[in-house]
């Protein structure tokens, strides 16, 4: 551009302090909301295929259905920001909680015997979450593996472990405060909705509003411009893997509630939802693009796609190969209107 | 923002950066050998060099990304602050780095504000106070920049403004800015200038890093000259001229170098035109090309000169068919050799072996009709490159990485040369080659032009000159000058591609 | 043949499964052990080829059958992951004399000495059959189905619309497909069709495991109700685990089949056995525990007893307090 | 660096030009090999753990195990070579089969009943394959989708059709030449065996002499020097897609020919060990670096690891467990001597 023109543009608006480019914010909603019209359509979709669609009850259900993936695409969304990766996290979804509830439930089902307290087992998930999330976290960070084969090989060692401990059986038998947040509702919402819900919120306005979360788009966006900026990149991107492994373990947690027992399968093949959710959201696998919100709308869309599903004469057989080509459907959507997502 | 509004005349002596004795070496490489320098509150220090002579290695010293092997950096008269803190060198340092520091999916406002509070909460981003005040300091150094635009929507020009506006806002009394101007209209840089100026007078020091030696006469009071790492000159601009500036920063000239360079005066014996490109027009963020037109015949090596942006290296992508053109054509006669600017992005596979690399081009021509690649042909064409370009390598399937950087530029060109082109675009070929394998490559050059070929020089180094038949000088995307007749006087040479009205 | 080296007192067989799933075939497993030191073999395995390789359990169990008779091991109990699929792994037992016992599932291809199973198109026939029965009025049953690459998902899938279809012309089913056999997908399968589905008189989910889920949601639905009140939505589930009995006597769960883990686990070992020795069956014969030896696309098989539970014990349902009941010897 | 410098080093090195670089070739192999000791010692232990290990049959077993697998590393490698990444091999390996297999076989055994020749089958199972790669090749490379997310998603919709086109039921009764491949042998050793060995030959010497291996190299060793010195770098790089996805359906020919039948579920989950196997076997998730022999490493360690563990008295629940660690430790390792493949 040319010194005429910058000059002539700065003439044209005398007073930007005060308004916004109006244009831009428009953009930049339209770009995190892609697939609203896609959710839309869905819906119109759904409601001509089955009127129960629209009730408020099967709402919720399809709320209460991606509310223990929702928590584990708020941690992989995260980790995503700041440029890496995390398989496990469907590992910990499910050897978190096992290991919670193995250590409160009476011996007759299942668990060890030792029938600690159950808020001890809450505890016990969020530490294993922890310990996880701070063992990948030095590993790929500090240590500097590659993010995806290390996480992938620690996915496959943590399902081990889950199907190694309980050996084929299932926890049951679980205390109220252990399923607390799958089992319970306020005001009608499960719980796990509202707290799906909050970490969304709570993410969304961590990363607009801190300073760290600020920082997690810029190291996603340049590394080395982070660093010289003085942040401490390497603390701010493992401390994300301790946290985005917790919120993994509380999704489980979820997840263990609404079934009111821990299976030895938990968690497995839930990854690949996960990055479709979060990608389709406009989550960008290179990092330091996207956010919360269009996070939200991938997990909408993936709840909808699968109630509908349910809800219409389609034969179940062929409900996995319609949810590949709605997934497909979806990037190729977002890749026309050129957010570059996909 | 606090402390650059005041405006009172510096008195302090102590220097507000200060290199003692500093070395650094990476590898092999010694980037700074013993260097000292200091810049005093209140003056605009010019630092200048060829590529690679360590400038930027200086700089990340001084703002802490690097350590000295030895030696210590000080800030505003104390030791400099522990590497892990950052903050502390953010404070008494400010930089506008080479390699662009921008965060691209992130506002203007918050790439200018990086990691730094606004407002009251050094916690919590107050987003109205932030791009409240970007939009004031943008205002107050007089850009026009809507701070609410995603950095990887800028220009190249732009996104330099952010980082201008990002240094100039922290408020250290130590500037550094590494070639700021490389990408900057001329309009943009006098505006620079003003501020900076109006920086010094603040009681701000700078130190400044530039290739336009214009500049520094311009805006600088003091100037030091780095080679290879060392410091050879140091002193008050006035008493520097720009030939002994010059001759410091090449080193001792051989003898035809003086104001002459001699070059191949060669009208007779053209070919037919083999490469030509038509009204031109080319938008790029490394430097857009305008209008341009030009016919390279058979036998001849047209230099096409220009300063980093002015669209001299984009002209070649484009006939390499790197770079999408906006209008115009370009039409070439078979096989276009090609020497990227960039060895690194564009020249070699790192982890491939010297000969691989060399026959990159010509894997069809080495292959049977089955495509099996002959190894017995790659080593001789190979060898041939080797020997020719004098690439010192341990063996002929040494990867190309662990090359020299000068020994990798000659596998570069060596990779052009094998593929036997009609048209051979070089861009920058004999950077980061000592003396006597510039001459080696210089001579193939020449040779390949003796041989017919069209060669496009594109360059930035007046050495490499002396193979050109005829010289196109290029200042900000369209052709300015042209220089028929060898040889070429290097002062107006200098003038023509600065573009100092004195010139021509 | 394999060497009886030396000890032929405890005979070795080699056991290959294909799940290790929570519900029926963890259960499995422990009767295992206990019968094998009571009838005194040695068992060497169990491989689970779902865990050994998920999605290629077929081609494992080939792997899996190889290196047991490496091992010498005189008879083989397999729980074919596919009838067809497992195919060449009988021809190669047979190859090597070495005899097989097939558990719950017959093989298509292949021969085998003795196939120790229950129907489970039975299974799926005599739940729907349940429901309809028993149901307040006609209307909708919501079929949670098991993995459906599984052939015993697709036999249970199958009985119930059979049965539906040719008995209870005024019953519709609506079929819900989990992948993996997994907890959470059922639990949400079944928690749509309780909101989706007004005329809904019963669930009939193909293992055991979601069945706590599954009520949990008709708490939270406000849909559930004791077992014999009015609005009662009938649960019928399949293992008869010792948790499902408690479900149905605490009239949380209506009905489960009783599929004989002890009954498969002890039969099986009792047949690889009988192989060994080299007893001779032939199909007509009865047993001794309430069962005949039939044949089975050209293998005999004794089809097992599987009934179903329930707490009243009515039209031929077992009650659930009879000790005949796995979950009651556990 | 002086004249005088570069003077006397080219002096002291007179002959430049000689050819090989035995340090350089050593070395070279080394780092293919790093999994020659792991391999060793788990051939010990496997010894240990059971006399029936060393056996030639017990041998072939673990050889015939790998091979299916084999084959798709083979394909896998070969795309992540050029840089990039395909996760829908899994898919084709699966649906491939499928197709042919229905195509021919009677409908008493779940075929369409058309009965075609086998042959065509073997050519429709090959024509699937080249239709997939082709359909991967041109969106990832033309159209630029993320490979991750795409192939992903590629491949639900594969598996998913492969389910819903039987119902999840399986073709069996399949005719001799379908299945030759996965069920006969040659001078006692499976033809899938000599034909995933051939595979892995034929590829590394593609690789080594061919101008397109030679070109693949140099694509993921850098695509932009690739294409600056005039390689074709789209057109090998869809084709190299293509080629994947074809090996990949014969080595889901394999497995059909071995098992006699197709399942519904082949293929899913193998995409794990092939990047598992390819990764520890030295080829970079970067491109441009690594061996096939280093490839073939990889399988024969992650089938021998599966062999010994069968053959041991680890109880089968723990086996993925043991399978994860030893990733890491083959992982660890491969760090530790250095060749910065993990
Ligand atoms: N991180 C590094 N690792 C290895 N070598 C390096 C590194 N950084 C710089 N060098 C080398 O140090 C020398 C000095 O480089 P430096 O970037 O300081 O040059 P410069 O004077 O800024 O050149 P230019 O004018 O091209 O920017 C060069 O030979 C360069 O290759
Ligand atoms: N990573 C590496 N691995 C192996 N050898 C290396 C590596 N880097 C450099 N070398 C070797 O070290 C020697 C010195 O290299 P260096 O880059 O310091 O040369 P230089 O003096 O800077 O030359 P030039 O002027 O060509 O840049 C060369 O022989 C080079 O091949
Ligand atoms: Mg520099
Ligand atoms: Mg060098």
């Amino acid at each position: 551009m040319t010194v005429e023109q910058a000059v002539e543009r700065k003439a044209a608006s005398p007073a930007p302090a005060a308004s916004r480019d109006f244009r831009l914010v428009v953009l930049n909603w339209f770009r995190e909301l892609t697939l609203v019209p896609v959710i839309v359509v869905l819906m119109i979709a759904g409601a001509v295929v089955n009127p129960v669609f629209f009730t408020p009850s099967n709402l919720i259900n399809v709320a209460e259905g991606g509310a223990a993936l929702g928590m584990v695409v708020v941690a992989e969304s995260l980790i995503l920001l700041t440029g890496k990766f995390d398989i496990s996290l469907q590992g910990t979804f499910g050897l978190a909680p096992l290991l919670g509830a193995w250590l409160i439930a009476p011996k007759a089902s299942e668990g060890l015997g030792t029938e600690w307290n159950p808020w001890l087992g809450l505890v016990v998930v969020l530490a294993v979450g922890l310990a996880v999330g701070t063992f990948n976290g030095l590993l790929v960070i500090k240590a500097n593996f590659n993010a995806f084969i290390f996480t992938l090989a620690m996915s496959i060692l943590l399902t081990g472990l889950q199907l190694g401990w309980l050996g084929g059986q299932t926890v049951y038998n679980l205390p109220e405060a252990f399923i607390y947040l799958g089992a319970e509702s306020w005001f009608g919402i499960p719980v796990s909705v509202w707290v799906t819900i909050a970490s969304f919120a709570v993410a969304a306005l961590f990363l607009r509003y801190h300073r760290i979360g600020r920082a997690m788009y810029a190291i996603g966006g340049n590394l080395e411009a982070a660093r010289a900026a003085g942040i401490q990149v390497d603390r701010v991107r493992i401390g994300v893997f301790m946290v985005a492994s917790v919120l993994a373990a509380v999704g489980g947690l979820m997840q263990a509630g609404r079934v009111t027992a821990v299976t030895a399968g938990q968690g497995s093949n839930l990854i690949f939802g996960v990055f479709a959710a979060a990608v389709i959201g406009g989550i960008s696998l290179e990092g330091g693009r996207g956010r919360m919100v269009g996070a939200l709308t991938g997990v909408i869309l993936l709840s909808l796609v699968t109630n509908i599903l349910t809800l219409s004469n389609i034969s179940s057989t062929w409900i996995d190969a319609v949810d590949g080509a709605i997934i497909l459907i979806a990037l190729g959507l977002a890749k026309l209107i050129g957010t570059e997502r996909a | 923002m606090s402390g650059l509004t005041s405006t009172g005349p510096a008195t302090n002596p102590v220097p507000v950066g200060e290199a003692q004795n500093v070395s650094k070496s990476f590898g092999e490489t010694k980037a700074l050998v013993d260097v000292s320098l200091d810049v005093k509150a209140g003056e605009c220090h010019a630092l200048v060099g060829r590529n690679g002579a360590g400038k930027s290695t200086l700089v990340a010293l001084f703002t802490g990304l690097n350590r000295p092997d030895t030696g210590a950096i000080r800030l505003a008269g104390e030791p400099a602050p522990a590497p892990a803190d950052r903050g502390a060198w953010l404070a008494r340092v400010a930089c506008v780095y080479q390699r662009s520091m921008v965060v691209p999916p992130l506002t203007v406002a918050e790439n200018v504000f990086l990691n730094r509070p606004v407002g009251d909460s050094r916690s919590f981003v107050n987003w109205r106070r932030l791009r409240a005040e970007a939009h004031e300091l943008m205002l107050e150094w007089g850009f026009d920049l809507d701070v609410d635009r995603e950095a990887s929507t800028l220009t190249v020009e732009q996104r330099q403004i952010v980082e201008i506006a990002r240094a100039l806002s922290t408020g250290a009394r130590f500037l550094i800015l590494d070639e700021p101007t490389a990408a900057l209209e001329k309009a943009a840089v006098d505006r620079l200038f003003d501020r900076v100026r109006r920086l010094r007078e603040g009681g701000v020091g700078v130190l400044y890093i530039s290739h336009h030696l214009e500049e520094i006469y311009e805006i600088c009071q003091r100037v030091s000259v780095l080679r290879d790492g060392e410091l050879v000159l140091a002193g008050s601009v006035s008493d520097v001229s720009q030939g002994a500036l010059i001759a410091a920063m090449v080193g001792s000239a051989p003898p035809r170098r003086a104001t002459e360079i001699e070059a191949t005066r060669k009208t007779a014996g053209l070919g037919d035109v083999a490469l030509e490109l038509k009204q031109l027009n080319v938008v790029s963020r490394t430097g857009s090309v305008y209008d341009l037109d030009l016919a390279v015949r058979a036998g001849e090596c047209v230099g096409l000169v220009g300063l980093q942006g002015s669209g001299s290296a984009t002209v070649g992508d484009a006939v390499a068919g790197l770079v999408k053109t906006r209008s115009g054509s370009i039409t070439a006669r078979g096989v276009i050799g090609y020497v990227p600017q960039d060895r690194h992005q564009r020249g070699f596979a790192p982890q491939l072996g010297v000969d691989e690399n060399l026959t990159h081009g010509v894997l069809a021509r080495i292959s049977s009709r089955l495509g099996i690649v002959s190894v017995r042909r790659r080593t001789d064409i190979a060898r041939r490159e080797v020997q020719r370009l004098h690439i010192v390598a341990r063996s002929l399937d040494q990867p190309v990485a662990s090359l020299s950087g000068g020994n990798q530029q000659k596998v570069v060109v060596g990779r052009a040369l094998a593929a036997e082109p009609s048209v051979l675009v070089a861009i920058n070929p004999t950077v980061g080659v000592d003396v006597a394998s510039k001459e080696a490559l210089l001579d193939a050059i020449a040779e390949a032009r003796d041989r017919g070929v069209a060669v496009l020089l594109v360059s930035d180094d007046f050495e490499d000159l002396r193979v050109c038949t005829r010289l196109l000088v290029m200042v900000r995307g369209r052709v300015t000058t042209r220089f028929d007749r060898p040889p070429w006087d290097r002062q107006r040479l200098i003038g023509a591609v600065e573009a100092l009205e004195v010139a021509v | 043949s394999p060497s009886s080296s030396g000890g032929s007192s405890t005979p070795k067989i080699g056991v290959v499964l294909t799940y290790n799933l929570p519900g029926f075939w963890g259960n499995y497993l422990k009767y295992e052990s206990q019968y094998e030191s009571q009838l005194g073999v040695q068992l060497i395995g169990p491989k689970v080829a779902n865990v050994e390789a998920n999605g290629n359990e077929a081609a494992q169990q080939i792997i899996d059958v190889r290196s047991l008779i490496a091992q010498g091991v005189q008879a083989l109990i397999i729980n074919p992951a596919d009838s067809a699929a497992i195919g060449p792994a009988l021809d190669y037992a047979k190859s090597k004399n070495v005899p097989v016992v097939t558990v719950d599932v017959a093989p298509s291809q292949g021969s085998v000495y003795m196939i120790v199973r229950a129907d489970n198109n039975a299974y799926g026939s005599k739940s729907c059959d349940y429901i309809a029965s028993h149901a307040s009025g006609p209307g909708t049953i919501a079929m949670v189905e098991g993995d459906l690459t599984s052939l015993n998902a697709r036999d249970r899938a199958a009985g119930c619309q059979s049965v539906i279809q040719q008995k209870y012309p005024n019953f519709k089913v609506k079929s819900y497909e989990t992948k993996d056999w997994g907890t959470d997908p059922a639990v949400q399968n079944a928690t749509t069709a309780l909101t989706a589905i007004s005329d809904l008189r019963g669930v009939y989910v193909h293992w055991s495991v979601p069945e706590d889920g599954i009520i949990a949601a008709e708490k939270q639905k406000s849909k559930w109700a004791d077992v014999g009140a009015a609005n009662h939505i009938i649960l019928v589930g399949n293992d008869g685990s010792p948790h499902e009995c408690d479900l149905i006597r605490s009239k949380t769960l209506d009905a489960t089949i009783d599929q004989p883990a002890d009954k498969y686990a002890y039969y099986a070992i009792f047949y690889a056995k009988q192989a060994i020795t080299g007893t001779k069956y032939s199909a007509g014969q009865s047993t001794d525990h309430n069962s005949s030896i039939v044949t089975v696309q050209g293998n005999l098989e004794d089809a097992l007893a599987a009934p179903l539970v329930t707490l009243a014990g009515d039209n031929g349902s077992t009650q659930v307090n009879s000790t005949d009941l796995w979950c009651n010897n556990h």
